[in-house]
């Protein structure tokens, strides 16, 4: 059983990192600012996400459960602000070079 | 377990640190601000590893972290859009 | 080379940083962000003799640590006197709150 | 160990604390009611403080939650506290008498800021004074730095005048500096030492790469904030520019707070054979700092910032009793002379600078001007106000009876003891160099006019009796200094002392 | 422990170049956002060293910091443009850079000459700590053992606030302190303001609750009021009260207030000023950290704000 609980975390924690590792080559390599953000809400959103559900069987209790689930919440909200933000910037940036 | 968690913040850690190549290159305020977003759910990622792995102290602070990052994003929603903020997001290094 | 030496290295340098970018940068803003590097160094270095030691259970000294904390909030509240300084400097007129450059009264 | 007169410790740092306090909260006229009511109150601690030491004749110590050091932190009072609590008094309590008027709500209006700021400032440096002066403990000392900044700072630019308001700027980051590094410096102590408490530090502290780091930083640290030469470029514009009464506190006391740290690391924690390598520097300093203070306040033009130049110089006096105290001991003497020496330039600094910056002040005030060459008549007008600038001159340059006087001789003999002889030369000449501009003044302001063509603003008589009076106390300090003589010398942890 | 130390030295090096980013960037803004990040990863650092309870602070306080240094640095962009070309004289760089050096190689050397074993208090704290009942040697540190650290770092936050306070306009006091920002309350940002203090607040009484035997307490969850507070005030939800008025004073005293009360009490009741009578320890310093969060998240949401600017400042 706790080697069934162990294999979901690994599996999920590391496609979490995979979709780090999306999210950084995206910010790194696309071609403008609209693109990036993009790249970087996959990062936040599924990253994070995975993250959080393969740890989510390691919780000690249903707190850390919890917890662990509102802050991926809150770093979603975080994201959306920022991106609506920084869209409007970015745009704003564009259109004045 | 705890070693393979280990691992993996510091794959993410090490990930969020080439994001930092973009708040370092600019070119604008918009991608600055975008690697700063990447670095608090990096930050929040590694927290939450280092928490799983047994320093379960550790998830307060991502939650801390999380949180106050909103905080942080909101807030400069909030300024974004007043006079002056132009000019000192300017258009990128010159 | 253990990771509580790093810290300790790591703290080393930022002291060194912080000192030289409050000297050199010329905003008075950058010079209280300098001032930030100095502090946290000074206090990672605290953080670093904590974890020296660490006996018994605990991870660290709890005594510096609890003077960690006390430290971090004072820098908060000196910076925040110094940007409320620089803002209403900037606001009641003064030449780009160049605050180096008006030795002329002597 | 708790001792009987440990409780009066707590009340000297309650009693200020309550009336920043209440002075905060009630404000509008209620504030200068508190500060008036606090301060006998205080005179009355501190005496009680200085008469428990001299008749159990050891320091008065109090275990804060009765927690043993180095866990738990001790307040401690020897005869250096003790004399520099009384100071802090007299003078906070002159300068409330002289500020009374000038700082007073207006009736029937909305609360102003500048009084109800003053009369909360001026509790909030007594507590910071009060609690630098009877902490033991490295850490409670770096905040207690910080809450003398905090209190300092807005003083200097009270008026928020952008100039003022920029020397404010560069004190703070100057100040800010200074404590960051003494902070470092008490954190390398923790390091080797294990504890922060003074006491046992000084029992445990030997010469070494961390030692030596340590009190290097804490040192530079504490300069920075003491304005000793060549970090004093931050003082003649912030201490110039404040309003009278606040540049009297700021002058005469504030920069002692951090100059009684650098006492207490030099003499208390510090072993002696440190002290004999690093006084002859500390006292190099000190004597560039008299000359070029004074050099430079012979050029001033205006009364306020030669006034706050020579306080430059007069911190240098300050330093020459290291190598001094230093050099006795090493001759197998008591370093007492050269201690005591250095206390009362302190003590006669605080209360003649704040006496001539509270003349200028007055000065300023009726003539609307403090342009020194345009001083003439003003001996005409404000008597009182000039007999006190030239007293309180006096006391600088060091003629006797002042305080000014016994401090420099006890220097200057301790000089001569140990065959110091080149800090006597400077002694001498940055006397003589103080009374040319202490006399240039005074005989312009004697010089008399036609009465018709003076500004007739009227100072009331109450201002001016407070600043002779304390005038008159720095003058006659040197006779009330030869009774309880002795008395900075109790309780020393004497860890200079072989 | 291979990848301990690996992370280790990642987090080092990461650590050090955002700073010397931070040092070494053009723009002032870029430089803000390079410290908040640098607030983040000391975060982390902390927990690397043991110390969750560094940590915790360092993650609220850095968030603070960040919001402060950010909007300054927007505020005076016009008037600092002009600074921002100018390069420092290289001799100036020469010392700075050499006194840089001296100072970091001495601590440096003195990292290599610290005593084994490390000299450390956990032995006495391990001992006493019972005495206390609480479970967070950190929390018994700074409310019992040091308690009077940690008073006067309180009264450390309202000198600060005074100091802030004194700079107003003499035309703008008694008034209501920061420059007013319209709001727009359709927006997005505005529903946002809505939904996260209410969650902030849940999370800050929890930190505040594990404080006693567990990381957390009252600084970690008075800043994450005032954070919350902020927010609200951002989006025109609340407005902070004028200066003059007196109950936001005796908001600002409460919690020293009520810590110079409790610790008189231990006068007559433990036989030492703040000492807490035998089995009381622990409720007394719950009590103290209830009041001082609360003055504590006031003062630091005020400390954020500033003085009060009246109508000149946009």
């Amino acid at each position: 059983m706790s080697l069934l609980i162990d294999a979901w975390t690994v599996l999920a924690v590391f496609s979490g990192v995979f979709f780090f590792l999306a999210g950084t080559v995206g910010l790194l390599r696309f071609p403008d600012a609209l693109t990036r953000l993009h790249a970087l809400t996959k990062a936040d959103n599924l990253g994070l996400g995975l993250i959080v559900f393969g740890l989510l069987p390691q919780a000690v209790d249903v707190w850390m459960a919890l917890k662990l689930i509102v802050i991926w919440l809150l770093v979603l909200i975080a994201g959306a602000v920022v991106s609506q933000r920084v869209a409007r910037v970015a745009r704003a940036q564009e259109s004045g070079q | 377990m705890a070693d393979l968690l280990l691992w993996a913040a510091v794959i993410v850690l090490a990930l969020t640190a080439a994001g930092l190549l973009r708040l370092l290159r600019g070119p604008g305020a918009a991608d600055r601000i975008m690697a700063g977003q990447l670095f608090g759910t990096g930050g929040a990622a590694v927290l939450l590893l280092l928490g799983a792995g047994g320093a379960y102290a550790a998830i307060d602070v991502a939650l801390t972290l999380a949180l106050l990052s909103a905080f942080v994003s909101l807030t400069f929603a909030v300024y974004a859009g007043r006079a002056g903020t132009r000019q000192a997001l300017g258009r990128g290094e010159e | 080379m253990t990771s509580i030496t790093l810290f300790g290295l790591c703290a080393a340098v930022l002291i060194g940083l912080g000192v030289y970018g409050l000297i050199v940068n010329p905003q008075p803003l950058r010079k209280i962000l300098a001032f930030n590097l100095i502090g946290s160094g000074v206090f990672l270095f605290f953080g670093m003799i904590a974890r020296r030691g660490a006996a018994s259970g605990l991870g660290g000294d709890p005594v510096p640590q609890a003077l960690v904390i006390t430290g971090i909030v004072v820098a908060f509240s000196a910076t925040a006197l110094a940007v409320a300084l620089l803002l209403r400097l900037d606001a009641a007129g003064g030449p780009s709150g160049l605050d180096d450059a008006v030795d002329g009264e002597s | 160990m708790t001792t009987s007169g440990g409780p009066l410790l707590v009340a000297a740092l309650l009693l200020p604390l309550a009336a920043m306090l209440a002075a905060f909260v009630l404000g509008r006229a209620q504030a200068p009611r508190v500060v008036a009511c606090a301060l006998p109150v205080g005179l009355l601690l501190a005496l009680a403080i200085l008469a428990d030491l001299l008749c159990s004749g050891e320091a008065l110590v109090y275990l804060l939650g009765a927690w043993q050091p180095p866990l738990g932190i001790a307040l401690r009072a020897d005869g250096l506290s003790a004399a520099m609590l009384l100071t802090t008094t007299v003078v906070l309590g002159v300068v409330a008498w002289f500020a009374w008027g000038d700082f007073a709500q207006p009736a029937n209006a909305p609360e102003a800021r500048q009084p109800l700021m003053f009369w909360v400032l001026l509790p909030a440096v007594w507590l910071a004074l009060n609690t630098v002066f009877l902490a033991n403990d490295l850490f409670t000392l770096y905040v207690a730095l910080e809450l003398l900044t905090f209190a300092a700072v807005p003083l200097v630019c009270l008026e928020g005048r952008p100039e003022t308001l920029r020397a404010a700027l560069r004190y703070l980051l100057f100040a800010l500096l200074g404590s960051v590094l003494y902070l470092l410096g008490a954190v390398l102590l923790y390091g080797v030492y294990g504890t922060l408490d003074i006491a046992q530090l000084s029992t445990r502290v030997h010469p070494g790469v961390a030692t030596w780091a340590a009190a290097v930083l804490m040192t530079v640290g504490l300069l920075a904030k003491t304005a000793l030469f060549p970090l004093h470029l931050w003082l003649p514009p912030a201490h110039a520019g404040a309003p009278a009464a606040a540049s009297a506190m700021l002058s005469a006391l504030v920069v002692k707070g951090s100059f009684f740290l650098v006492i207490r690391l030099w003499l208390d924690v510090l072993p002696g054979e440190m002290m004999l390598e690093a006084g002859q520097w500390l006292a190099g300093l000190g004597a560039a700092a008299i000359l070029v203070g004074n050099l430079v306040a012979l050029r001033q033009r205006r009364l306020k910032l030669l006034i706050a130049y020579s306080t430059v110089a007069q911190i240098g006096y300050l330093f020459l009793m290291f190598p001094l105290a230093a050099g006795l001991v090493g001759m197998g003497l008591s370093d007492a002379p050269a201690v005591t020496g250095g206390l009362l330039q302190a003590v006669s600094h605080a209360t003649a600078k704040a006496a001539m910056f509270m003349a200028a002040g007055l000065i300023y005030s009726t003539l609307g001007h403090d342009r020194i060459e345009d001083l003439q008549g003003v001996a005409q007008q404000l008597p009182m106000t000039v007999l006190a600038f030239a007293l309180g001159g006096v006391a600088l340059v060091g003629l006797p009876p002042s305080g000014g006087f016994m401090a420099k001789w006890l220097l200057l003999s301790a000089a001569l003891t140990t065959g110091q002889w080149w800090w006597a030369a400077v002694m001498v000449i940055g006397g003589l160099m103080t009374a040319s501009y202490v006399f240039s003044v005074v005989v312009r302001t004697i010089v008399a006019v036609d009465p018709e063509k003076m500004p007739k603003m009227a100072v009331p008589r109450y201002r001016e009796a407070s600043v002779l009076a304390l005038a008159i106390f720095s003058f006659l300090l040197g006779c009330v200094a030869l009774l309880p003589f002795e008395v900075v010398q109790v309780g020393r942890l004497g860890s200079v002392l072989p | 422990m291979m990848a301990g130390l690996v992370l280790d030295g990642l987090l080092a090096l990461l650590v050090l170049a955002v700073a010397a980013w931070t040092i070494g960037v053009c723009q002032t803004f870029a430089a803000t956002v390079g410290f908040t990040v640098y607030g983040l990863l000391l975060a982390v650092v902390w927990m690397r060293l043991a110390a969750p309870d560094a940590a915790l602070t360092e993650a609220a306080i850095g968030a603070l910091t960040g919001v402060l240094l950010l909007r300054a640095a927007i505020q005076l962009a016009p008037s600092e443009a002009g600074l921002n070309r100018l390069r420092p004289a290289l001799k100036l760089r020469l010392l700075a850079g050499t006194l840089a050096f001296a100072i970091t190689a001495t601590l440096a050397a003195v990292v290599f000459h610290l005593p084994e074993p490390a000299p450390t208090l956990v032995p006495q704290v391990t001992a006493q700590q019972a005495s206390t009942g609480l479970g967070n040697a950190v929390t018994a540190v700074l409310l019992a053992f040091r308690a009077i650290d940690t008073l006067l770092e309180a009264v450390v936050l309202i000198f600060a606030l005074v100091a802030v306070w004194s700079l107003a306009p003499d035309a703008a006091w008694g008034g209501i302190p920061g420059a007013q920002i319209k709001g727009g309350s359709g927006d997005v940002r505005a529903y946002l303001s809505r939904l996260l203090p209410p969650v902030g607040i849940v999370i800050a009484f929890y930190i505040f609750w594990v404080g006693a035997d567990f990381p957390g307490g009252k600084f970690q969850a008075g800043t994450l009021l005032a954070a919350m507070g902020l927010l609200a005030t951002m989006a025109g939800l609340i407005q902070p009260p004028p200066v003059a008025s007196r109950g936001l004073r005796w908001a600002l005293v409460l919690g020293t207030l009520v810590f110079l009360a409790l610790g008189l009490a231990g006068m007559p009741l433990a036989g030492a000023f703040l000492a807490y009578p035998e089995g009381w320890a622990k409720p007394l310093i719950l009590l103290i950290e209830a009041a001082s969060m609360l003055s504590i998240g006031v003062t630091l949401g005020l400390l954020v704000i500033g003085y009060p600017a009246g109508q000149a400042e946009q």
